[in-house]
C-alpha cells in the first residue's frame, strides 16, 4: 500500500500573495469601468432614440457633479486600461523582425502607446469639425 | 572570516504525508556567506540539522531544472538564488505553488509529464532526409525563430507563476506550449496542424488570460507567454478559416 | 512488489540511456523497454555538458587525424579498434541527432557549425551554443517520447541486479515517491548511469553523479577498468567547481597566471600566439593544463582567491558580442556566481574533477563479462578514452555507444528464453528485505553527511592531479575505514515518501565502493600516464610494465583485487605525446619515417 | 496525442474580447473626456456639439452609426469577457449562470444598440 498522500493546496486570495497578481487583477479590474461607460453609452443611444427631450434630458443629467466625478474615475481607470493592455503586448504579438533584430517590447508598447495618442487626436478633430 | 559567525533563518514548508495532515513551517539557523545560495541553504540544513528535508537538485549551474521552489512567495530555481538578496531578513521556501506536495518541497510533476507527452515534442518532417543526404540546412535566421522556445529546462517556475494553471490543473500550461510552439517554428517539422487539436482544444491556450508573470520568472528567458498567446491568434485563425480552407484545419 | 516484464532494462536514462533505449525501438518495436532512471531524465547530467560534441565534418579533417588525436590524447591506453570505429560513426550520429531536431548552431548557408577544441588538430566540434548537452539530452528524451515500447520508470532508483543461470536477468529498484519496491524482468540489462566524480570534493559533477551503475556491476564481479584516471578539468569555479566550458578557449581564451602571463608557454604548450592555435597552448589537452597549474601553484604564480589558489580566465578581447553569441551561459554564470562580467574582467578559475575516464569493463560492443549485461557511457569503460579523455569525445561516445549498447542488448534479449520469475522474485524480495534494513535498523551512530565529506576530502587529497604513494595508501586506508564506519550508519528519516535521507545513503555505499577502486588502482598504477602523474619515483611513462588497462575486481568485505589486462594497439605505436610546436615538429619527423 | 479533445470556443469570444480592448484602448480615454468632461462642461468643444440635430445626424450616417454600434457593442464584449474570467479567477466559477451574465448581457445590449440604431433611420 503506498503511503503518498499528494496535499493540493487551496487556491483562496491567491491574488492576493503576490504583488504581480495584484497589479493583474487591478488591470483586470478596469473592464468594470469599460462596461459603466458602455452603458452610459447605451443609454444615451437609447435616449436619443426616443427624441430630443429625453436626449436634453441625458445631456443635462451629464453635467451633474456626480457624473464628472463618475466621469473622470472612468477616465483614470481606462486610461490605465490602455498603458497595461500595450504593456502586455509584446507577449501577445509574433516577433516583429525589423533589419534582422527582434523589436524590443519597449519600442512595441511605446508604438501602441503613440498609436492610442494619435487615434486620440483624431477622434478628438473630429468632434472638433463636427462641432463647428 | 567574521562572516562564518552570521546566521541567516531560513523558514521551510515541511510536509511528510506519513505524519501530516497539513504543511506546517519551520524555521532552521543556517550559517551565512554572501555567495550562499538558497540550494546551498537547504544543503546545509540536510545535512547538519535536519536529515529528512526532502528536496530534488543537482547540477548546480541552472540547467537541469530540478530545484525550482517559491522563495519568499516566488518561484525561483534555488540554485540560482542566493540568500545575501534576503539578508539579514528571514528567508521562506515552499514547493512550487499550483503543484500537488508529495513531501516537505517535492511537488508531484507527473501531471506535467503528461502535458509534456502530449504535445508531440518530436520532429515530425516536412520532407525526409535520409542520413546519407547529411543534415537539414537551416540558417541561423531559421534557427533564430525556435531557438528562444527551445530553451526551456522544464523547471515549471511558470506553472508556480501561472493562477490559470493554479485553477485548472487541466490546461496545457505555459512551459509544455512554448515546447510546441518550438516544434511548430522548427524550419524542419510540419505537423503545426497535427498540434493544433491540442492548442484550440478546452485544455488549450484560450485558458491563458494572459497575466504573463510566467515569462517573468523564467530563468532563461524562454518567453512562454510569448508562445501561448501567439497560439491563441492561430488558434482563432484556425477556428474561423476551417471552413474555407479545403484540408479544414483540425476536427 | 511490483513486476514488470521487459525484454529490455536501461538503468539511467541520460544521453547514453535514452540513445540506447531509441535504438532498441527502432531495432524492433516489439520488443519491451524498461527505461529505469533515478530522476526525470531531462534532469540527467548530461545536461550539463557545455562545449560539444565531436564528429569529422570539416574539409581538410579527417577521420584518421580524429583517431590520431584521441589515442595520442589517451596516452595510447586506448583500444585503437574500438577507436577506429567509434570515429567512423560520429558525423552520422550527430547528423541522426540533426534529423531528430536537435538546434546546432549553424553557419550563414545552413550547414552544422564546428569549433575548436583541445587536443583536436582540426576544427570538429560540434555545438549547440554553450548548451550543446542540454539541447542533445531534451532532444534524445523528446524524441524517446515518439516509441510507445518505451516505458519509463522515471524516479525510480535502482538498488540492485538479478541473475540466474549465471547471465544478469533484471534490476530491482525503489519507486521514490512511494518507497516501495519494483522488480523489473529483463533479457538483457543496459547500465548507462554516468560518472562518479561526486566521490571528489572539488567538482564540477551534478548530485546525481555518483557512480551507481558502477558499482552495481561490480558487486557482480564485473571489473572495474582504468579506474586510477579521472580528468581535472582545468576551468571551473572555485568553491562550487561549476564548470566553465573548454569552448571558451577553442573561441580564443587565455589562461593568465598573476602576472597576466599565459604560462602554458613554460609547460611544452607554447610558442603564446595570439590567436587559437589547435593542440597548442589553451588547446592543450585537459590533463596538461591541469597539472600545469599545479606547478604554477608550487611557484607561487597563481593568485589567491577565496577558496584557495586561482588563475585568471581572460576572456576580455573576445569582445561582449561574440560572448554572448557563443557561450551564453559562461557569461551568466560568471555574472550571478561570481559577479564578474566577462567581456570586462577575467574569470577567476581552477581545476575541479570533471569525468571518470575508467569504468565498467566492456568490448567494442558494450558488452561486459556477464553475460546480457551492457554499460555505455561514462559509467563504461568501452575503451576509448585511455588515460585522458579529449573533451567532445564523451557526448559522441553516448551517441555512437548508446546506440550500440541498444542493439547488441536487443539481438541478446531476443536469442534467450525467459527467466525463472519465482526465483527472480526470491532474489527480489531478498533484496528488499536488506535495503530497507538500512532505514529500520537502530542504534547506528554514524551520520551519512559526515562519511560523505571525509570520503570527498581523502579523494582529493589521495587521488588530485598529482599523486604521492603514501597519500594514495592514506585514502586506500581512510576508504577502508569509511566502509567500516558505513555499516554502523544512521538514517535520520525512516519514511517511505520521498526518504532521500535513505536514497543517499544507498548511494554513499556506491561511492565508495568506486571510490575504492580509484584509489587502489591509482596506487598500484607505478608511472604517470595522462591524467595519471606521480611525483614519487614514477614520473614517467611506462610502457614495459604499464602499457596495461587496470581491472579493478571486487572481493566481499575487502580491498578491490587489482590485475591488467592488455591493450589493443593497432595502428598506433605509443609515441611521444607532445603539443605546441614541439608537437607538429614530433608530428613531422613520425611522417618522414613513415615514408 | 490525447484522444477525444473537445475545440474551445473560446476563439469567437477571445476575438471579441481583443477587438473591444484594443478599440478602447486606442479611444476610450478620449471618449470619456470628449462626451463626459468636455462636452458637458464646455472645455476645449463647446457644449452644442453633442445637440440633439448633430447627434441624431451622425447616429444616421452609416459611418457614425458603426462607429456608436462598434464602441458600445465591442466595450461590452470585452469587459464581459474579462469581468467572467475574472469571477472565474477569484474562485467563482458559476459556469453556465456567470456566462449568462456576462455573454448575456453584453449580447442583449447589443441588440439594443442595433435596434435603436436602425431605429434611427438612415
Amino acid at each position: 500500500m503506498s503511503k503518498r498522500r499528494p496535499y493540493v493546496r487551496p487556491m483562496d486570495g491567491w491574488w492576493k500573495k503576490n504583488p504581480y497578481f495584484v497589479e493583474y487583477m487591478v488591470h483586470e479590474g478596469t473592464a468594470l469601468f469599460v462596461a459603466a461607460y458602455a452603458f452610459t453609452l447605451l443609454v444615451g443611444l437609447v435616449r436619443l432614440g426616443q427624441g430630443e427631450a429625453a436626449w436634453n434630458g441625458w445631456l443635462e443629467a451629464l453635467k451633474s457633479p456626480l457624473s464628472l466625478a463618475f466621469h473622470a474615475v472612468l477616465l483614470v481607470a481606462i486610461l490605465y486600461h490602455t498603458y497595461t493592455w500595450f504593456k502586455i503586448m509584446p507577449r501577445t504579438l509574433p516577433p516583429i523582425i525589423v533589419g534582422g533584430k527582434k523589436l524590443a517590447p519597449a519600442t512595441i508598447t511605446g508604438g501602441g502607446l503613440m498609436a492610442a495618442l494619435v487615434a486620440s487626436l483624431v477622434l478628438l478633430g473630429l468632434v472638433w469639425r463636427i462641432a463647428q | 572570516m567574521s562572516e562564518s559567525q552570521k546566521t541567516i533563518e531560513i523558514e521551510v514548508l515541511r510536509y511528510n504525508p506519513e505524519t501530516d495532515q497539513a504543511p506546517h513551517l519551520q524555521v532552521f539557523q543556517v550559517p551565512f556567506a554572501d555567495d550562499m545560495s538558497v540550494l546551498q541553504g537547504a544543503q546545509y540544513i540536510k545535512d547538519h540539522l535536519d536529515g529528512s528535508l526532502s528536496f530534488r537538485w543537482s547540477c548546480r549551474m541552472a540547467i537541469c531544472g530540478s530545484c525550482g521552489m517559491m522563495v519568499n512567495g516566488e518561484p525561483h530555481l534555488s540554485c540560482q538564488t542566493f540568500l545575501r538578496d534576503y539578508y539579514p531578513a528571514r528567508v521562506r521556501i515552499e514547493a512550487l505553488s499550483h503543484f500537488p506536495i508529495e513531501r516537505d518541497l517535492v511537488i508531484n510533476m507527473e501531471g506535467f509529464i503528461d502535458k509534456l507527452e502530449s504535445i508531440q515534442p518530436y520532429i515530425i518532417p516536412k520532407e525526409k532526409r535520409s542520413l546519407a543526404q547529411g543534415e537539414y540546412l537551416q540558417t541561423p535566421e531559421q534557427l533564430n525563430a525556435y531557438e528562444q522556445f527551445s530553451s526551456c529546462i522544464n523547471c515549471m517556475l511558470c506553472y508556480a507563476a501561472c493562477p490559470q494553471f493554479g485553477l485548472n490543473a487541466d490546461f496545457v500550461g505555459p512551459a509544455a506550449m512554448a515546447l510546441l510552439h518550438r516544434y511548430n517554428m522548427d524550419s524542419r517539422d510540419g505537423a503545426a496542424e497535427e498540434r493544433m487539436e491540442l492548442v484550440a482544444a478546452e485544455e488549450g491556450v484560450f485558458n491563458c488570460t494572459a497575466v504573463g508573470y510566467c515569462s517573468e520568472v523564467c530563468p532563461k528567458q524562454v518567453d512562454p507567454a510569448n508562445a501561448v498567446n501567439i497560439n491563441k491568434t492561430n488558434a482563432a485563425k484556425d477556428y474561423f478559416l476551417r471552413f474555407l480552407s479545403p484540408k479544414g484545419g483540425s476536427k | 512488489m511490483e513486476v514488470f516484464k521487459a525484454d529490455v532494462a536501461i538503468v539511467g536514462g541520460g544521453g547514453a540511456g535514452l540513445r540506447a533505449a531509441i535504438a532498441v525501438a527502432e531495432s524492433d518495436p516489439t520488443l519491451k523497454i524498461a527505461l529505469v532512471s533515478k530522476v526525470y531524465p531531462m534532469r540527467s547530467h548530461t545536461v550539463s555538458a557545455e562545449g560539444g560534441s565531436a564528429g569529422v565534418k570539416k574539409e581538410g579533417d579527417s577521420l584518421e587525424y580524429h583517431f590520431n588525436d584521441t589515442v595520442g590524447g589517451g596516452d595510447w591506453l586506448c583500444e585503437q579498434d574500438v577507436v577506429e570505429f567509434f570515429v567512423s560513426k560520429c558525423a552520422e550520429e550527430l547528423t541522426q541527432l540533426e534529423h531528430w531536431g536537435c538546434p546546432w548552431s549553424r553557419t550563414e548557408d545552413g550547414h552544422v557549425n564546428v569549433r575548436a577544441f583541445g587536443g583536436m588538430k582540426i576544427e570538429r566540434t560540434w555545438f549547440a551554443a554553450d548548451k550543446t548537452g542540454f539541447h542533445m539530452l531534451h532532444t534524445l528524451f523528446q524524441t524517446s517520447i515518439k516509441y510507445p515500447s518505451i516505458k519509463r520508470f522515471d524516479e525510480h532508483f535502482c538498488v540492485d541486479l538479478v541473475k540466474e543461470d549465471g547471465r544478469c536477468q533484471g534490476v530491482v529498484a525503489i519507486e521514490m515517491a512511494s518507497g516501495e519496491f519494483t522488480l523489473i524482468e529483463a533479457g538483457s540489462v543496459i547500465i548507462a548511469t554516468g560518472g562518479a566524480g561526486r566521490v571528489f570534493r572539488e567538482n564540477t559533477n551534478g548530485g546525481v553523479v555518483t557512480g551507481d551503475g558502477m558499482a552495481l556491476a561490480y558487486r557482480h564481479g564485473v571489473p572495474l577498468r582504468d579506474m586510477e584516471f579521472v580528468q581535472y578539468h582545468p576551468t571551473c569555479m572555485p568553491g562550487t567547481g561549476l564548470l566553465f566550458t573548454e569552448a571558451c578557449r577553442g573561441e580564443g581564451g587565455f589562461l593568465v597566471n598573476k602576472d597576466g602571463y599565459r604560462y602554458l608557454q613554460d609547460y611544452g604548450l607554447g610558442p603564446a600566439e595570439p590567436t587559437p592555435r589547435n593542440k597548442a597552448m589553451e588547446l592543450g589537452p585537459r590533463d596538461r593544463l591541469s597539472q600545469a597549474f599545479w606547478h604554477e601553484q608550487q611557484k607561487g604564480r597563481t593568485i589567491e582567491g577565496r577558496y584557495g589558489p586561482v588563475v585568471h580566465l581572460d576572456l576580455r578581447h573576445l569582445g561582449a558580442t561574440k560572448l554572448h553569441e557563443r557561450l551564453p551561459q559562461i557569461c551568466e554564470l560568471a555574472e550571478q556566481f561570481l559577479g564578474v562580467d566577462p567581456a570586462l574582467a577575467p574569470i577567476p578559475i581552477r581545476p575541479a574533477v570533471h569525468y571518470t575516464m575508467g569504468g565498467i569493463m566492456v568490448n567494442g560492443l558494450c558488452a561486459s563479462p556477464l553475460p546480457g549485461l551492457y554499460a555505455v557511457g561514462e559509467c563504461s569503460s568501452v575503451g576509448i578514452h585511455g588515460a585522458n579523455r579529449l573533451g567532445s569525445n564523451s557526448l559522441s561516445e553516448l551517441l555512437v555507444f548508446g546506440k550500440v549498447a541498444g542493439v547488441e542488448a536487443a539481438g541478446f534479449a531476443k536469442s534467450v528464453a525467459p527467466g525463472n520469475s519465482a526465483s527472480l522474485l526470491k532474489q527480489a524480495k531478498a533484496v528488499e528485505q536488506r535495503v530497507t534494513g538500512l532505514k529500520t535498523k537502530t542504534g547506528g551512530t554514524e551520520k551519512i553527511s559526515v562519511l560523505r565529506k571525509e570520503m570527498a576530502q581523502t579523494m582529493e587529497d589521495g587521488c588530485g592531479i598529482y599523486r604521492l604513494a603514501d597519500t594514495m595508501q592514506k585514502t586506500c586506508n581512510k576508504l577502508d575505514e569509511l566502509k567500516a564506519r558505513f555499516k554502523n550508519v544512521n538514517l535520520e528519516d525512516g519514511s517511505s515518501v520521498w526518504n532521500t535521507d535513505w536514497l543517499l545513503a544507498i548511494e554513499l555505499e556506491y561511492q565508495l565502493d568506486v571510490a575504492q577502486t580509484m584509489a587502489y588502482s591509482a596506487l598500484q598504477r607505478r608511472e604517470s600516464r595522462g591524467a595519471h602523474q606521480r611525483l614519487d619515483g614514477y614520473e614517467q611513462r611506462d610502457d614495459v610494465n604499464f602499457l596495461k588497462h587496470s581491472e579493478a575486481n571486487y572481493v566481499a568485505d575487502g580491498a578491490p583485487r587489482i590485475s591488467y589486462g592488455d591493450v589493443k594497439i593497432t595502428k598506433s605505436q605509443p609515441g611521444v605525446r607532445a603539443y605546441g610546436a614541439a608537437g607538429e615538429k614530433a608530428e613531422k619527423e613520425r611522417k618522414a619515417s613513415h615514408v | 496525442m490525447k484522444s477525444g479533445l473537445k475545440r474551445s470556443n473560446a476563439p469567437i469570444f477571445w476575438a471579441l474580447f481583443g477587438g473591444g480592448g484594443m478599440l478602447s484602448a486606442l479611444v476610450g480615454p478620449m471618449l470619456v473626456f470628449i462626451t463626459g468632461i468636455a462636452i458637458p462642461f464646455g472645455l476645449l468643444l463647446p457644449e452644442g456639439a453633442m445637440s440633439y440635430p448633430k447627434m441624431l445626424a451622425f447616429a444616421q450616417n452609416w459611418l457614425g452609426k458603426a462607429f456608436v454600434f462598434a464602441v458600445i457593442a465591442l466595450f461590452l464584449w470585452h469587459a464581459a469577457h474579462r469581468i467572467f474570467h475574472t469571477l472565474h479567477d477569484v474562485g467563482i466559477h458559476a459556469g453556465v449562470a456567470a456566462r449568462l451574465i456576462c455573454y448575456g448581457s453584453a449580447f442583449v445590449a447589443t441588440l439594443v444598440s442595433a435596434y435603436v440604431l436602425l431605429g434611427l433611420g438612415f
